[in-house]
Order: C-alpha cells, then structure tokens, then sequence
C-alpha cells in the first residue's frame, strides 16, 4: 500500500546511491520535480533508465548523479542537443558516463518482460543495426516453430520507477490520462515504485483513457503540484516551450549549468527555467 | 521564428526546406495511414491533410492513432494529439501491435548520415565510444526502419550527410544490398523515397542502391555530383519536380503560422 | 476501411467453408447473431477459436459446422457442461471434432503474438501439465539471457475474427467499452474483422474505459441490437441468467437440440431461448 | 434456487458446501489480493469482504481489479464487477501483467481430480482421445497454479475426486514432489491449503504431500481415511475446525440471497 509521503522523504526513503532508477514519462508526465530533489539529495552512482531523456536528465547527468544512462533517445525535443549529455558521452565531465543504448521498442519490450515476470521479451528488430554489437542486453532468439530468427531484450526491473501522474486517491490509488506512454509497464517493472501526482482527491472521476495503478503496488505517493513542469500534465498545465529553447542556451556552458542548478534546483528557487 | 517574414524575400518564394516538405506531402497523396516524427514529416503529414489526402491517418509514436492536430504539435506527445485522435494506446502497443505488425503504410526517418543503401545513422559522429558529436539515437527509427510498409527518408544532401561509409548504422535501408532485409525478418519494403533539397531518389529494383530520380527545378546534375561522395546512379529518365504551387505554399504557411501561437 | 453491410452479407462475405474464425468476448460482448447467420448459412468445415466457447459455440459445433476446435475452457458458465460440444468431443455426433486445447494465457498470447505481427509469445506455463504434449502449438524456448526455460506458443492469425461492439461510427470505427478480454488482440491477429454491433452513431462520446478499433483495421461493420443475447452488451442489455439455465435441458438432447435450432435460427425467429 | 430454505432444515444450520466457504473465507483473513473464480470461490472472498476482510482486492480473470461487487456475480465477466472495479483492464494484460508478474498473494482451484501433490485435473474423466466424461478444460487454472504467490484449492473428498492417479494434468501443484516447480520456473509457493467438506490439508513442507492438518467438527479421521484412496497422512496435532458463527452464517446468507435478485 502507498503511503502518501512528501517529496523529500519519499526520495530519502526508496531511492539510494547506486540504484538503478527509471524515471518515464514519454513526452508528458515527466516526473521533473522528482529528479530535482534526487540532485538535491546528491545521489550518486546511479544507473538512469528512460526512453526518452530530456532536460531533467541533462540536469541529472550534469550533476553528476549517474554512473550509466539505459536510454532510447537523447535530446531536447524540438530544440536540439542535450548538451549535458553530450558533454558526459563526449568528454565524460562531470564523471564518465557509461551508457546502453536501444530502439525505443527495445526498451519498451525490456520494461514489458520486467512487468510481466518474464526474463526476456522478443521483437522484430536490431538485426542489420550497431545496436545489436553495443548493447549487451539484446541477443537472439529461434522461433521453435518457424526457425525464424528474432531479437531478445532482456528484462528490465529497475530498483525504483519514479512516475509523475494526474491524482491520486487518499488510499494511494493512482490516476493518469492522455499520453501514459510506458508509466504503467515501468512501474509494475520495478522493485519500488514513486509517484508524484498532481493532486490528492477523495474520489477519482472516471475518465476516458483514464489509467489506474492500485495502491498495493505503490510504495510512496508524493504530491508535487506542477512536477512536470517545464513539461505539461494533461489537465493541469500546458508546456513551456520557452523554457525547453532556454535550456539550451544554460546547458551549453558548465558554470552557467552549474549556476543555474544552485539557483534554481539546491537554493529551492521555484525550478522554472525562464 | 517568423518563417514567413524571413523566406518571402527569396525568390522563387520558397526554401530547400519547403520543397522538401512539399514533395513529402506530395507523396502522401492517397495513403491511408503514415507514421510521424517532430519536424518536417510533421508539417508534411499535416500539409497533406490539409491538401489533397485529408482522410489520412497519422500515428504519432507517443500512442496517438487517428490524430487530427489543428496546430502543429510541438512534440510528438503534444496534448493536442491525444485530444485529437481517435485513440491512444500505449508506447508498447504502438509498437508491437501498430509498428511491428506492418500496419503503417508510410514512415518517416531523417538522420545525421545515409548511405548508398540509406542505411542512417543518428547515434554518433566519429567513434562510438569516443564520439566527436553524440547524437540523440535511435529511438522509434529502427522499428520504422524495419516494420512500416514503405519509408520516406528526409535528408539534405551533401558530402556531410551522404557518406560512403556510415559512423554508425543507428536504422536499416537495404543493409549491403539485395536480400538483407528478408534475411533479418523485415517485411517492410524500406526506403521507397529519399527527399533532398536537390530531388528525390529511389532504390534501383534490381541493386537497392539509391538512384536519383527526379530533380528540384533549378538543381542540375553537376550539383547534385558535386554534393554526393559517390559515383551516384541517375534515372535515365531523370524529371523535374514540380515546384510548390501557390495553394501548397499557403496552406504551408498557415500550418507554420500555427507553431507560433 | 469497414463497409458497413447487412449482417449476412457480411457473413458471406468474409467466412467461408473451411476458415479459421475466431469469435471472441470474454462473458461479454459475444457476437451470438453472428454465429447464429453463421449456422443460417451452413458453413462446413471451420475451425473455431475461442478461449471460452460457450452457448453459441455449442450451437455451432451441434450443427456441425466445425472441424476443429482451438480453446481454453468450453463449458455454459455458471450452470455446467457444454453438451453438444461434450457430444461432440466424446461420440463425434454430428461431426467428429478434432481439439486443441490451451490455457487462457497461452491462447490469450497466441493472439498476442499474432497481433503483433510476432511468430510466437513466451509465457510462464504449461511445464508439468498435460497440455503440453498434446498441442503442437506450445513448445520450449531457452532464454538467451538467464539460460531458464519458458513456454512458446505459436501465434494464431484467424482468417477472420468476429467480435461484438457497442458502437460503430458513420465512418465504420468501433466503440467498446466493459470488460473488452481479449477483442482487440483477437481482431488484430486477423486477414478480416467483422464487427457487430448495437449501434451506428453519427460521433462517440469519449467513455471511460473505452477502446477504439480504428476502421482502417476492420473489414466490415453490421448493425446487431441485442448480438450478444442472451450475454450481455454494457449499456444496452443485461444477461438473461435464465436462457443460460434453459440452454442446459435444450442441449442435452439431440432431437430437442436440432428443433430449438431449427425454430429459433434457421426459420429466423427471433435467437431468444425463453 | 432458494438455498436458504433448503438449507434451514439442516442440523447445525449449515451444509458442508457452507464450511468450505466459510474455511476459505477465514484463510483470507489479512490477505491482500485474490483471484477468484465463480461459485464458492467467489462467495468466500466476498463473505471475507463482509466480514473481517473489507479492503481484500478481488481480481477477476476478465480483467476487473478490485472489483467490489454489491451482489454475487453469475459470471467471471459480469458488468457488475466492471462497474465497481478499481481497473479494467485486457485480459493479456492480466495474465502476463498480474498473474505471471506474481502479483496476486492467494488463488483459488477447483477441480474434478486432485491427486496427492494436489496436481488438478479439469480436462478429461478416462482416456483424453476418448473421454467417458470431458470437462470444461484449463481456462486460467494453469497460470493461478503457477503463478499466484499461494493457492487455495477448494474440492470435495471422495474416491471420485482424491485419485491415486489423475486422469490428466491440467494444472500443477508440486508435480511428483520436491522441485519440481522449481525446475518448471513457477514462483508461486503452489498450493498451500486445500479445503474439503471434511477438513483441511496442506502440503507437508518436505515432501510436499498433502497432510490432513484440520478436520471440519463432526468429522472423523475413520471418515476422511474412508473418503481418500491412498494412506492419507495425517498431522500429529490434528485440529478441529471452528463451526460457521452466526455473524459468518449470516453474512454468507445475504451474500447468498444477492443472486437471487
């Protein structure tokens, strides 16, 4: 059952130096908030899981929290280049960033087979591609039947999903709507699950699209209204566009990244970026 | 940004970028359902709805099916697309029930690099593991690459672009050549189109290897040598593409027009 | 792009002497007027798949319309035994009727694989049953990542799927909502979908829980108020608890079997068995 | 059907039919999550909802998740189950998603055969070809087997059911003894309690037999070896069953009385 915590606790409580954290949300509900207070903490050593990295783990890798990125995709969407991304593969400022890279379908397939309580999941895909040499987590697989060959993702279970949702419930259920990407699949994939919501209300509305996580596989409910901010929560609030352009200007330069994360994210300044 | 403001003064009233965009909704005409990325193929896809295949499905990778944007969406999980589509399943569902089935009729795929056989690479410029430019990765492009019926490959062509040799291979064309794609189980066709800024190239039926086709007007085939590292085929029947007509160019403009409010 | 169509133009249509046709709903949504212009229309030779073939498989088997049946559990839910199916199975009367048997799980992900364009699914299951060594549609498969040894079952693509749906639109896209089992797997898999359903509507109201097959995956829509009688349709009509009951005496004799039929199908009197 | 009626007549009140479910009921006492089947599975984890259990979440193999229903469902898909559930969701979804993932704390089975590692036949009575009786089949029973974290299996004791031998294996309990669900890779602790009309067995935790650990009042052990083919072990410290209470009899008699609505 979920307890409903505040954002500091539950961080202190489920996330630890050296775990391996997915933080998902592909494109909305990203839970920014979340990762900020992870840089708060100094978490260390961390091996980051996401789809689709974006700004807050630009931030997180800027900071130097993570040891490895598992990821699909890189980047500032509709900008350009994650600079602090770039800057870890690159030069591997702060700390050397060892990374493993997917398709997004590979990573998607490795967060089914961990929710599903499988080893491995299989997909058409990888063949012909570098991927395949690069990531040890994708082999091959014959279909008993047919003979064909196919590609293998190994299961993926993280240590901790952190998700950032619409409601929760004040038992700790959870509610999200519109674009829920691979939250649900990344949760019920991991060992500990976090989820920063919007809002706590004493009944859910049903909703067209509407998702449900129960409670009892929940570990800690945190409310951090605006958490996926400069991203959008459906309902709740638009994306800043401004915001996402601005970051690349802050990104680029270290000690104008560095001042910006003391300012805005360790002095607690409200994380808005514009 | 004001696009408009800005290329109105060059003459013939539009830019590289906006023949390319046009000729991709061009070759959407009659398509039932196309894959889309942020970019141009957004604005394409869109341009085509808004044109001559307004019935066209778009299938955006954050889920949205059936997807009817009265802007131009600012990322491919843009709330506008899931309020405008039909129906919005989840990134594994995407993938494994509408990607990897062969539902999509057309892809999309741009890359930091292509090759004779457009094979792309959008992971990494120089070594892998000692990259001069980390790219972003792969993504959605690899399943694109291998599942969608046909895929339409956007790219500028030049010596940076167009490499005999890829840094790295991020999503499949035609591998080395004939067969490759059978042999790894990919039942799409792979790249029947490349859109450039100088025409449009298709794979040759018998080698796979990409030959140009049509050029843009204005573009002559010393240029189109002079930008490509290898000895690149040309159709014999090489045509010229229509340039954007003036419907084309403004129903453009008024889709651009909405990224700016 | 679905025709909207008569339902036995659709029938004749889409399912031929000889097809795989698979009819889906799990307790809910079974598209009974569709196999009932099945049986109308005498088609030989089918092989039908259901993971819980029911009152209206049972009709179908006794009018020796198939061959074979694919299956997970075939019994009248609540009251007993499936009689012409047990006739069937046990005597061959009318037709021999060759089985083959799953777990919901292994069907289920048959149907997975299929609509994921997959040659098969891996699952826990299987291993120490009995099925095992008596469907060849369930193999072993070693993990290339762990070494464990998993079930594989090979993916079903049915000539056609038949399901039951609440609503279709104008433009011949689908609206369901309740518990939707294993209806979208099931028409995904397939060459052809045919879809029943209680209504045409000019636009749908977006619904909790509801999912959408897009016309695009789906060959034909026929308008069928009451399709799932006597199961039940959320919404528009609720089980009639006592034709299930009454299905048990109908059934359990031949003569008594073939008059219902003969009554209530072929001469078209209204499909209702009290 | 008025069970009520019929039953009232019945020195001390309740029939054997009654204890299993109030046996059931009580070993869910303080669990978490169920997943029931229709008939007395159903009944015992709503009269554990009535009484000492309120928050036991149900999950139905239709899909429904924390289905709260206000009177017996008639099926495992009834729309009542959709209606007050926390979630609905696909049916691969709960297979692969919830039953596999080992989410589910206790599972309920039925069966026409157990054997004495409490393996369940479903499938067949005499040769499978040829079947004197055929049965319903597997339907969701193999994966509850394998993969709930426990499973209760609810069956009446007699030489019809209790087999040296099953006629088939539908689903597992621990195969031929010890390891065997190891070796198969099933996660689930397999069946940890069985409940008869005569009293209550568990497996023996080292050879996994099944031992007659309780016997319902009334009930002796002449009865149960009279009733069980093979030399049934018996618990050293053989319990005696508490009766239904009143409250229990009570709350199973509304429970009962909802579907006849």
């Amino acid at each position: 059952m979920a307890k409903i915590q505040g954002l500091a606790q539950a961080i202190e409580d489920l996330v630890h130096d050296g775990d391996c954290v997915a933080m998902e949300g592909f494109t909305h509900l990203i839970p920014v908030a979340a990762g900020h207070e992870i840089i708060r903490q100094g978490r260390k050593d961390l091996t980051l899981v996401r789809l689709t990295p974006d700004i807050v783990f630009d931030q997180l890798i800027g900071m130097g929290c993570a040891k490895k990125l598992v990821f699909g995709w890189g980047g500032n969407p509709g900008v350009g280049s994650l600079h602090r991304f770039r800057d870890a593969i690159e030069t591997g400022w702060p700390v050397p960033l060892e990374i493993e890279e997917h398709s997004h379908a590979g990573l998607t397939n490795r967060y089914v087979a961990g929710a599903s309580g499988l080893p491995f999941a299989i997909l058409r895909g990888y063949f012909g591609t570098g991927l395949m040499d690069r990531t040890e987590t994708v082999k091959t697989v014959q279909c008993p039947f047919t003979g064909e060959k196919l590609a293998a993702v190994a299961a993926l279970n993280p240590d901790v999903t952190i998700i950032h949702a619409q409601q929760a419930d004040r038992a700790g259920n959870v509610l999200m709507w519109g674009i829920t990407g691979v939250n649900k699949e990344a949760a019920l994939a991991a060992t500990r699950v976090l989820v920063t919501v919007e809002e706590i209300v004493d009944h859910f509305e049903p909703r067209p699209g509407g998702v449900v996580l129960p409670t009892w596989v929940i570990d800690a409910v945190a409310k951090a209204p605006a958490g996926a901010y400069p991203s959008y929560t459906s309902g709740y609030s638009d994306r800043d566009n401004a915001a996402y352009v601005a970051w690349d200007a802050v990104s680029r330069d270290r000690d104008t990244f560095r001042q910006w994360i003391e300012e805005h994210i360790v002095q607690g300044a409200p994380a808005v970026s514009s | 940004m004001s696009t408009g403001a800005a290329r109105i003064e060059q003459s013939p009233g539009y830019d590289p970028d906006d023949m390319m965009i046009v000729a991709a909704a061009r070759a959407l005409r009659g398509r039932r359902v196309c894959f889309v990325g942020i970019g141009l193929p957004s604005t394409a896809a869109n341009l085509a709805r808004a044109t001559h295949t307004p019935d066209l499905v778009l299938v955006y990778e954050s889920g949205t099916i059936g997807a009817k944007p009265t802007r131009l969406p600012l990322s491919i999980g843009d709330g506008e697309l899931a309020e405008t589509a039909d129906s919005v399943v989840s990134v594994p569902e995407i993938f494994n029930y509408w990607v990897q089935a062969g539902r999509i009729e057309v892809g999309f795929l741009s890359a930091a690099q292509m090759d004779r056989y457009a094979n792309l690479n959008s992971t990494a410029i120089g070594d892998y593991d000692h990259p001069s430019v980390r790219l972003p990765g792969a993504g959605g492009a690899p399943e694109i690459a291998a599942s969608c019926r046909e895929v339409i490959v956007l790219i500028r062509q030049s010596h940076r672009t167009f490499v005999e040799r890829l840094d790295f291979r991020t999503s499949v064309g035609f591998g080395e050549g004939p067969g490759d794609r059978a042999r790894w189980g990919y039942r799409g066709a792979g790249p029947t189109l490349v859109i450039t800024d100088l025409g449009l190239l298709r794979p040759d039926p018998e080698t796979c290897e990409l030959t140009m086709t049509d050029l843009h007007r204005g573009v002559d085939v010393d240029r189109v040598r002079a930008a490509t590292p290898w000895d690149l085929a040309m159709a014999k029947d090489l045509k010229i593409t229509e340039p954007p007509s003036a419907e084309e160019l403004t129903r453009l403009r008024a889709l651009q027009a909405t990224q700016d409010r």
